[in-house]
């Protein structure tokens, strides 16, 4: 009964944009509250629809109910539909989504509190995000998910530059503001590029874009495979540029030049999982080919270990989480590869052995989501601390903090637990779901390439590497002498902001402990012969527990990330070790490299300005002395004929004569000419 | 229904028009509702057409020059494809006359130029006739030359010749292909009479010789083609776009240009089915450059108003490419983008046409930080680009989606898909120009290089203009089935006819 | 009305009777009653009486022949109506412009009735001398007028050239006919068609042709032989200017029409001997006088010479005509002349009525005009306008056919001539330039005066005439365009 | 009897010096009669015709253009002396007789 309205879930937070944008100037906090109750309007019905479904007679069968949008006429018509698809990666999607967004937005009312008019905008915005991310997971089809994919893009365009003018801290930041915003925009649209690409040749093979048609076994098998195969990778550009995956992940870290909260909510909790929600949705269609899963599952490894290490010498608060956001995002992508990968290869295969591979490739796409969710919770948490320092202190630069832990209590504890969980420390959430992401890859290497075994390694060092960062974050912040700007701190922050924390912290902690109670059979996958079913797979329970104390390679992380949090403390609480002595003191190549960020904006911006800018002068160029100038002169040529034909009318009537008897000579000549050519005379 | 609507399409506009001329002197004030009231009938009666029961039975005909040889009648009919531009036409006229409320430069005369604009815009979307047709086509030309050079900018002179006589040259070698269509009609029917109506000529036409529809084909493209106007027939637009006045310049690319389109698929599909299919490559080469190099075109500009001018020339050539593609998808979708462009770009030019009186500039190095003194202006500047970019969720996605997805079908039918990659290119500079531009315009630092002491938001009734706009962006945007239910029945009449695939 | 019993075996020549009673008693009027309007007034009703005649004959359909010299048909009633029609346009504005009031009014009226009714003998002509003789009548009677504008010394510059030039055409033109009469043994063109179908072609005939084409090439100011028009027209006075402009011009092309178009198509039909290579002639001749008229006329800054200019080009249109030879083409052709006169005339006489509110001839002097003087300003717009062909004005319409034309026929495109059709296009084009530059100077530009102009009112009716006409005729040709039909027909009976 | 073409050449010469003289005589009087010399030419022609093929037709025509070019000849002169009274030269080469010109 409830899922009939799943439709809803996004319409509400889109009526409370409209709300807010209409009316909201004229109420309490600009808005806000209407933000508020529709967050937690779509996450009851969120709830409510995921209780039905979950419990319901059909599942694990998606509900899929739609209409005709429009047609694209063809000898085959191209149907466009419009609906609503639910299954168990929708129900953990919008509600972990709703949820955030809800707490977040509390959060809001206390962070954006002094903002005055600018806060109904940021409400406005925030709502209309709310609304892309909610109809991107209950779409029915690519098309549908699509556009909700940019709307999102917008937003995020928007809260990116929510200060990019008239910014608080003067003109430099606004600027700074804009260019980001513009960055986003831009490096996501190279991806969407793609993924309207990929999506034209889905459109093209199936002459649909609803999920249940393009993931129906014998509708995949009657397309041509190398299309398919072409498609899934333009798919993947899509996630590349939205999941900040290398090489388009540059734009997340200036994305932080937004408030705190977007930071929380766009960049690190929702939006960006966007992306790997759009591999775990394309599942069916992405293990057709194993190259593509080993594709997926490089540039995740490669991703995660880039961005931790980009992470190392960061000095600003919000960086350091953002490049740690792009490293675990990398590590759902590697998940999801791996798992992705084994199934390719089990699907090729028959018998026993295929079935096997299958089972214990579906591990990934478990792994992917569950990271997923408790990466939502802890960096949700994460960012919304270090928003509630930025708030206290006024600066994001961790130099001029230090030894804020006396004077925030609750913010202080609630990011150890945040970064505890991160880190991997055992029992915290992020420590489950780490250890999957590092088992299914480490399964991906010994049952099918090497390369992942490569992966597996990149990935134990980033775990280190994450452990150290993160760490060094929480010392720099809360531990050590007071820095300059702690000693302007206002104190904890108000309560609207402190209740999220502690929330967020419970679930930072516990989310892990949910694998318990079932969560990866909700978004389990499994192959059937005329189905790919997500969802109503076998729980595993406290199978997944003892499978993680028995193997050694769990302990081999736990080490590493208690070495990475003891060589933060050393460093940068107790500080006997000298950052300085691995880095000559900032003069190291590695240093300088990882400050530039491994060039990638120096590359970013030859090629922007080469091929865009440097080629469009020449077009200039071209349009205004070769096209234009060949229309201006030929009207020149009639303008300056005409004035030297005028010359010939020289005002003497002999000369006119003179004229005549040449004109009377040509025109017997011509008449002749034209007879002998004719043939007369 | 016994009232002749579609004569009073183009007779209300030039009673109106007429009206406005003569209100000189204290009587000026009182232009703007004048030319307000004849719009909104004129919009009122189009709405009628748009939703009549059966538009075939609206057509009027009247017998206008019967000679032994020739046979000119005053035709006129609306089918899907016509209707939405009548409808687009109505709808920014009013808007413009809206928008144009502050005109304080004899508002007689600029009032009684768009009206007249009006007639002949009415005349070309609903003439069934090729004299007609043609006669309107030209009477377009002149009010718009005024407008350009009594209301233009500084280089309206230069730009208004060019406008006016560029185009007129287009036109002419169209005319050219016109009389050969006619001719040879005549003899194909042997009706002994040279019959310029539509009916008579297109299917008659359909049926000549592959040689002769190939040549005829290339003059009236030409014509055509100069109008869209697609590179590298471009060149005027850019000046035009420039000069002209804000009202001047949301009719001339949102309606105006349009006119060549309309009449690529009204006569060069509908007649020349063959000459379409000879020169398809070169078509869709024209197009895939014009796409290209238009947005190239943007990128380079430091003038806004210029910068969107080369954006018409690259989202024209978008509906080229649909053409281009001959196929129904294409077709359908290149007039879907045809509408979505008029809506579009008239925002596009409102606000940047308001920029140079709001601002006391158009130079984007000299903004900077618009959005803080002026939020209503950034906000529906920034929806514009948006929907220009083709942000699905507003009309202009639906014009280049499909469009492009079409030209895949038709790339792939052909082992090109390489070409696809203009189209993708192009999606990237088009995000790329208008970000920039916005990034130099609205936001970043408060400019120092202008005294903004007396810029001001959008005023009420500008508001209104961009807001009816807006809303219908959003609208068709969100259910394009409203505009494609009209388009589409035209077009499967095209592909019964074996003009499309 | 009955004509004929009116007017008997004179009835065909029954128009032109009353003006060469007029041109005869108009001197007698003046020296008797020295009022000048009085011999206006004269004038005028015999021209209206003229015209009215002559309406009554075509709206008869009257066809017949005045001592087997003359033949009126739809062709030779509708050549005299266009002249009558510039007479009148002349002579109702001649008593108000400063520039011919000074003159001696009784000898003016009478040589401007006396050369119109050359050009309508010319119209009725089928014979080679009657032909020649009503030429000269014309000729004659307009170097007088030309130089009548006493104490004007660039009129007399002008008259000087144009009798010049004009007794050049005059040599010429009589030693063609000489050709063709040795050639064949008679002036009547039908026999010499059929006498030139037996002998063929010969250099006789061909230096006959040639000397003809340029004899009379004068009057039409066809390229090479326009040189003398931009002086002429611009040292006359500006109504004298319209008449020649839209009067003689017409009567050389009325020639080219009777001589050329009987001899190589109609009647005997023998375009066995040099139809085509006199077409492809023609053809060249007609695109060099279009272009050059046009592109000079880029480069005039007096605005007589740019009409002047312009009228040479609009000459370069109708030429189309004989080098398409064909009915259609002819009907064409002649409405064009039709609209001409209107379009043509009326820019001359706001060119005329302006220079008597003492606004002068140079386009710099037409700038702010459209504040100063709303409606003529308007109207000269608009005759410009239809000058360029721009829909809805006349102009455009008969263009319309006569480019049209070019492009082929009832049996489908005849890709000949196309090529003439895309210059005459182009100039079209071209030609808008200059047209707009008046225009812009009217509009656009900023004048230093702003003092509204009053003009005479025979000068007002007379605009107001043309602009009716151009508007009407660019709308609702049918019935012109009708007489035109049935003209071309009469001509290729 | 005289061979028609001598006729027909001393016309032609006629014409030629006629024209020849009309071209480069600077003198506007000297002018008008070259011009007089090149009628004469084609009269020359018409009355050889007529008397070759016996037909009136030829001398009739002469009799007319000989009438026409007296008449031509007398508003010749008096355009030339009022164009004398003017600018005072009949030379038609002098600045004062081009000054409409381009």
């Amino acid at each position: 009964m409830f899922i009939e309205y799943t439709w809803l879930v996004p319409l509400v937070p889109m009526i409370c944009f409209l709300l807010i944008g209409l009316i909201g100037r004229k109420t309490p906090e600009k808005g806000g509250y209407f933000a508020i109750a529709g967050a937690l309007i779509s996450f009851v019905i969120a709830a409510l629809i995921s209780y039905e479904y979950l419990t319901g007679d059909t599942y694990p069968n998606p509900v899929v109910e739609s209409i005709q949008w429009f047609v694209i006429p063809g000898s085959t018509d191209f149907v466009i539909n419009l609906g609503y698809y639910v299954d168990g990666l929708t129900c953990l999607m919008m509600l972990f989504a709703s949820f955030i967004s809800t707490l977040i937005f509390i959060y809001s009312i206390g962070y954006m509190g002094d903002q005055g008019e600018r806060k109904n905008r940021y409400y406005a915005e925030v709502s209309l995000f709310l609304t892309g991310m909610l109809g991107l997971v209950v779409s029915s089809n690519f098309l549908e998910m699509f556009i909700f994919w940019e709307v999102m893009g917008l937003c995020s365009y928007l809260l990116i530059g929510f200060w990019s003018f008239r910014h608080p801290e003067g003109d430099a930041a606004s600027a700074n503001a804009a260019s980001a915003a513009k960055k986003a925009f831009l490096v996501t649209r190279l991806g969407d590029v793609c993924l309207m690409a990929g999506l034209f040749i889905l459109l093209g093979e199936f002459h649909s874009l609803d999920y249940s048609t393009l993931f129906d076994p014998a509708n995949i098998a009657a397309v041509d495979s190398d299309m398919l195969t072409l498609a899934m990778f333009l798919i993947f550009g899509g996630v590349i540029g939205k999941s900040a995956q290398f090489p388009l992940h540059d734009w997340l870290p200036d994305a932080m030049a937004g408030p705190t909260t977007v930071s929380s909510l766009i960049h690190a909790a929702t939006m960006v999982k966007a992306g790997v929600y759009l591999v775990a949705r394309g599942y069916p269609l992405f293990i057709q080919n194993a190259e593509v899963m080993l594709f997926v599952g490089v540039i995740g490894g490669v991703t995660a270990f880039i961005a931790a290490t980009m992470a190392l010498n960061n000095m600003n608060i919000k960086k350091v989480l953002a490049y740690s956001t792009i490293s675990q995002l990398g590590y759902m992508i590697l998940a999801l590869g791996a798992g992705g990968y084994l199934v390719a290869l089990g699907m090729g295969m028959e018998g026993a052995e295929g079935a096997a591979l299958i089972t214990a490739g579906s591990a990934g796409m478990v792994a992917g989501c569950f990271h997923m969710m408790n990466h939502a919770f802890f960096k949700a948490l994460l960012f919304m601390c270090s928003g509630s320092v930025i708030h206290a202190v006024g600066t994001e630069d961790m130099r001029e903090m230090g030894g804020l832990g006396k004077h925030m209590k609750i913010t202080s504890l609630t990011m150890l637990i945040g970064s505890l969980s991160i880190a991997g420390f055992p029992f915290f959430s992020g420590f489950w779901s780490k250890d999957l992401v590092l088992e299914i890859a480490m399964e991906a290497g010994h049952d099918g390439t090497v390369w992942f075994t490569v992966m597996w390694i990149l990935a134990i060092i980033t775990a280190f590497m994450t452990a150290f960062y993160m760490f060094r974050m929480w010392f720099m912040t809360f531990m050590g002498e007071e820095g300059h700007a702690t000693q302007h701190c206002h104190g904890e922050s108000p309560k609207t902001m402190t209740f999220p924390l502690i929330v967020l912290a419970v679930l930072a902690f516990g989310s892990g402990f949910l694998i318990l109670f079932g969560l990866d059979a909700m978004v389990s996958f499994t192959v059937t012969p005329d189905a790919f079913i997500v969802g109503g797979g076998e729980a595993g329970g406290f199978h997944h527990f003892e499978h993680i104390f028995t193997s050694p390679y769990t302990y081999l992380t736990i080490v590493l990330a208690l070495v990475g949090i003891g060589i933060a403390y050393l460093m940068y609480a107790k500080k006997t070790m000298n950052p300085g002595a691995f880095n000559k003191d900032g003069e190291s190549w590695l240093y300088k490299a990882l400050t530039k960020r491994w060039w990638f904006p120096d590359l970013y911006n030859q090629i922007s300005w080469k091929l865009g800018y440097g080629v469009a002068r020449g077009v200039n160029f071209i349009d205004r002395q070769i096209v234009d100038g060949t229309v201006n002169g030929l009207s020149g040529a009639v303008v300056g004929g005409g004035d030297a034909l005028s010359k010939v009318q020289s005002g003497h009537v002999q000369d006119y004569s003179s004229i005549v008897l040449l004109g009377i000579s040509v025109i017997s000549v011509l008449f002749i000419v034209i007879a002998k050519v004719m043939g007369g005379i | 229904m016994d009232i002749p609507i579609l004569s009073l399409l183009i007779v209300v506009p030039l009673i109106g028009a007429i009206a406005t001329l003569f209100m000189g002197g204290e009587k000026q004030k009182y232009a703007k509702v004048v030319a307000g009231v004849f719009s909104a009938i004129t919009l009122v009666l189009a709405l009628l057409v748009l939703f009549a029961d059966d538009m075939g039975a609206l057509a009027e005909s009247y017998a206008w020059i019967q000679t032994s040889a020739i046979a000119i009648s005053f035709t006129l009919a609306v089918d899907g494809l016509s209707v939405l531009m009548v409808f687009l036409t109505a709808l920014l006229v009013l808007l413009v006359v809206i928008l144009s409320a502050e005109e304080e430069d004899r508002p007689n005369y600029f009032h009684a130029l768009l009206l007249a604009m009006e007639v002949g815009l009415m005349g070309v979307y609903m003439a069934a006739d090729y004299f007609l047709f043609y006669v309107m086509w030209e009477v377009t030309l002149i009010p718009m030359y005024f407008m350009i050079s009594w209301y233009g900018g500084p280089r309206r002179h230069y730009a208004a010749i060019k406008f006016f006589i560029y185009t007129h040259v287009a036109s002419l070698v169209m005319l050219i292909g016109i009389f050969a269509m006619a001719f040879e009609a005549a003899q194909i029917t042997g009706t002994g009479v040279v019959d310029f109506a539509f009916s008579v000529i297109n299917p008659a036409i359909a049926g000549a010789s592959e040689m002769f529809q190939v040549l005829v084909f290339a003059l009236l493209f030409f014509g055509f083609a100069v109008k869209m106007p697609v590179v590298p027939f471009h060149t005027w637009l850019p000046d035009a776009h420039t000069e002209a006045p804000t009202g001047g310049s949301v009719l001339l690319a949102g309606v105006m240009l349009k006119m060549g389109s309309y009449g690529i698929i009204r006569i060069c599909l509908e007649a020349l089915p063959l000459g379409a299919e000879y020169w398809q490559w070169v078509v869709i080469a024209i197009a895939l450059l014009s796409i290209v190099y238009g947005a190239y075109g943007c990128i380079a500009q430091t003038d806004l108003k210029k910068m969107v001018a080369f954006s018409s020339i690259s989202h024209m050539g978008m509906v080229m490419l649909g053409i281009g593609c001959l196929s129904e998808a294409g077709v359908t979708f290149a007039i879907f983008q045809m509408f979505a462009h008029g809506l579009i770009t008239a925002i596009l030019f409102m606000v940047c046409g308001m920029t140079g009186h709001k601002v006391g500039t158009r130079e984007i190095p000299l903004l900077g930080g618009l959005a803080g003194r002026m939020p209503m202006y950034a906000l529906f500047m920034m929806i514009g680009f948006m929907a220009s970019l083709g942000l699905p969720g507003l009309v202009g996605f639906w014009g280049e989606f499909p469009v492009i997805f079409a030209f895949y079908e038709f790339v792939i039918a052909n082992d090109a898909l390489w070409l696809i990659l203009f189209c993708l290119l192009s999606l990237m500079l088009t995000a790329g120009y208008y970000l920039w531009a916005m990034q130099r315009t609205l936001f970043g630092p408060e400019t120092t290089k202008i005294d903004l002491t007396h810029a001001h938001d959008v005023s009420k009734t500008e508001g209104i203009a961009l807001a009816v706009l807006v809303v219908l962006v959003a609208f068709f945007g969100v259910w394009p089935d409203a505009a494609l239910s009209f388009i589409e029945p035209y077009v499967s009449a095209l592909a019964n006819m074996g003009v499309v695939i | 009305m009955d004509m004929t019993a009116i007017f008997g075996d004179y009835t065909a020549i029954a128009p032109m009777l009353i003006l060469i009673v007029g041109a005869l008693i108009l001197p007698g009027i003046q020296l008797l009653s020295k009022n000048r309007t009085a011999t206006w007034a004269v004038a005028l009703v015999l021209v209206i009486a003229s015209i009215a005649v002559n309406a009554m004959l075509i709206a008869e359909e009257f066809t017949g022949k005045a001592f087997d010299l003359y033949t009126y048909d739809a062709y030779t009633g509708l050549m005299v109506l266009i002249f009558q029609v510039v007479l009148f346009l002349g002579v109702l504005v001649s008593n108000a412009s400063i520039e011919t009031t000074r003159l001696h009014v009784g000898a003016y009226y009478a040589l401007l009735l006396g050369a119109t009714t050359g050009m309508m003998f010319v119209a009725g002509s089928m014979d080679l001398v009657s032909i020649f003789i009503g030429v000269e009548l014309t000729s004659i009677s307009s170097y007088a007028l030309v130089s009548l504008k006493r104490k004007d010394s660039r009129a007399a510059e002008a008259a000087v050239k144009y009798v010049i030039i004009g007794g050049m055409s005059t040599a010429l033109t009589i030693y063609g006919i000489s050709m063709l009469y040795g050639l064949t043994g008679t002036t009547v063109i039908n026999d010499i068609a059929a006498q030139t179908q037996l002998t063929g072609m010969n250099w006789m005939f061909a230096i006959a042709l040639v000397s003809m084409i340029a004899g009379y090439g004068f009057k039409i100011a066809a390229v090479p032989f326009h040189m003398w028009a931009p002086d002429v027209y611009e040292g006359a006075s500006t109504p004298v200017s319209m008449f020649l402009a839209t009067g003689s011009k017409k009567m050389g092309l009325g020639v080219f029409f009777q001589i050329f178009l009987i001899m190589f198509v109609s009647g005997t039909a023998c375009s066995a001997i040099a139809g085509p290579e006199v077409q492809y002639l023609f053809a060249i001749i007609a695109a060099f006088t279009m272009t050059v008229g046009n592109v000079v006329a880029i480069a005039q800054n007096n605005i007589k010479r740019m009409l002047a200019y312009s009228s040479i080009a609009q000459a370069g249109y109708i030429l189309i005509v004989m080098a398409v030879m064909s009915e259609y083409a002819l009907a064409g052709g002649l409405f064009h002349m039709f609209t001409h006169v209107f379009m043509k005339g009326g820019a001359f006489l706001i060119v005329g009525a302006l220079i008597c509110a003492g606004i002068g001839e140079k386009i710099s002097d037409y700038r702010g005009l459209a504040k100063r003087a709303p409606f003529l300003a308007f109207a000269m717009m608009l005759f410009l306008f239809s000058l360029a062909g721009i829909p809805p004005l006349a102009g455009f319409t008969s263009k319309f056919f006569l480019f049209s034309s070019a492009i082929g026929s009832l049996d489908g495109v005849t890709s000949q001539w196309v090529w003439l059709a895309f210059i005459a296009i182009l100039n079209s084009a071209i030609s808008l330039y200059y047209y707009a530059r008046v225009v812009k100077a009217m509009y656009v530009e900023k004048g230093t005066s702003t003092e509204k102009v009053s003009i005479p009112a025979p000068f007002m009716v007379a605009i107001v005439i043309c602009v009716v006409a151009v508007i009407v005729l660019g709308v609702y040709p049918q019935i012109v365009f009708d007489l035109c039909e049935a003209a071309a027909a009469a001509m290729f009976a | 009897m005289i061979p028609i073409e001598y006729y027909l050449v001393l016309g032609a010469i006629l014409f030629a010096i006629g024209a020849y003289g009309a071209m480069t005589k600077s003198n506007a009087i000297v002018v008008l009669m070259c011009i007089e010399l090149m009628l004469n030419a084609a009269n020359i022609n018409f009355v050889a015709f007529g008397a070759f093929t016996t037909d009136i037709m030829g001398q009739v025509f002469v009799i007319m253009s000989i009438s026409v070019a007296a008449a031509e000849v007398a508003v010749g002169i008096a355009i030339l002396l009022n164009a004398y009274k003017m600018r005072k030269t009949t030379e038609l080469d002098d600045e004062q007789l081009r000054t409409l010109r381009w």
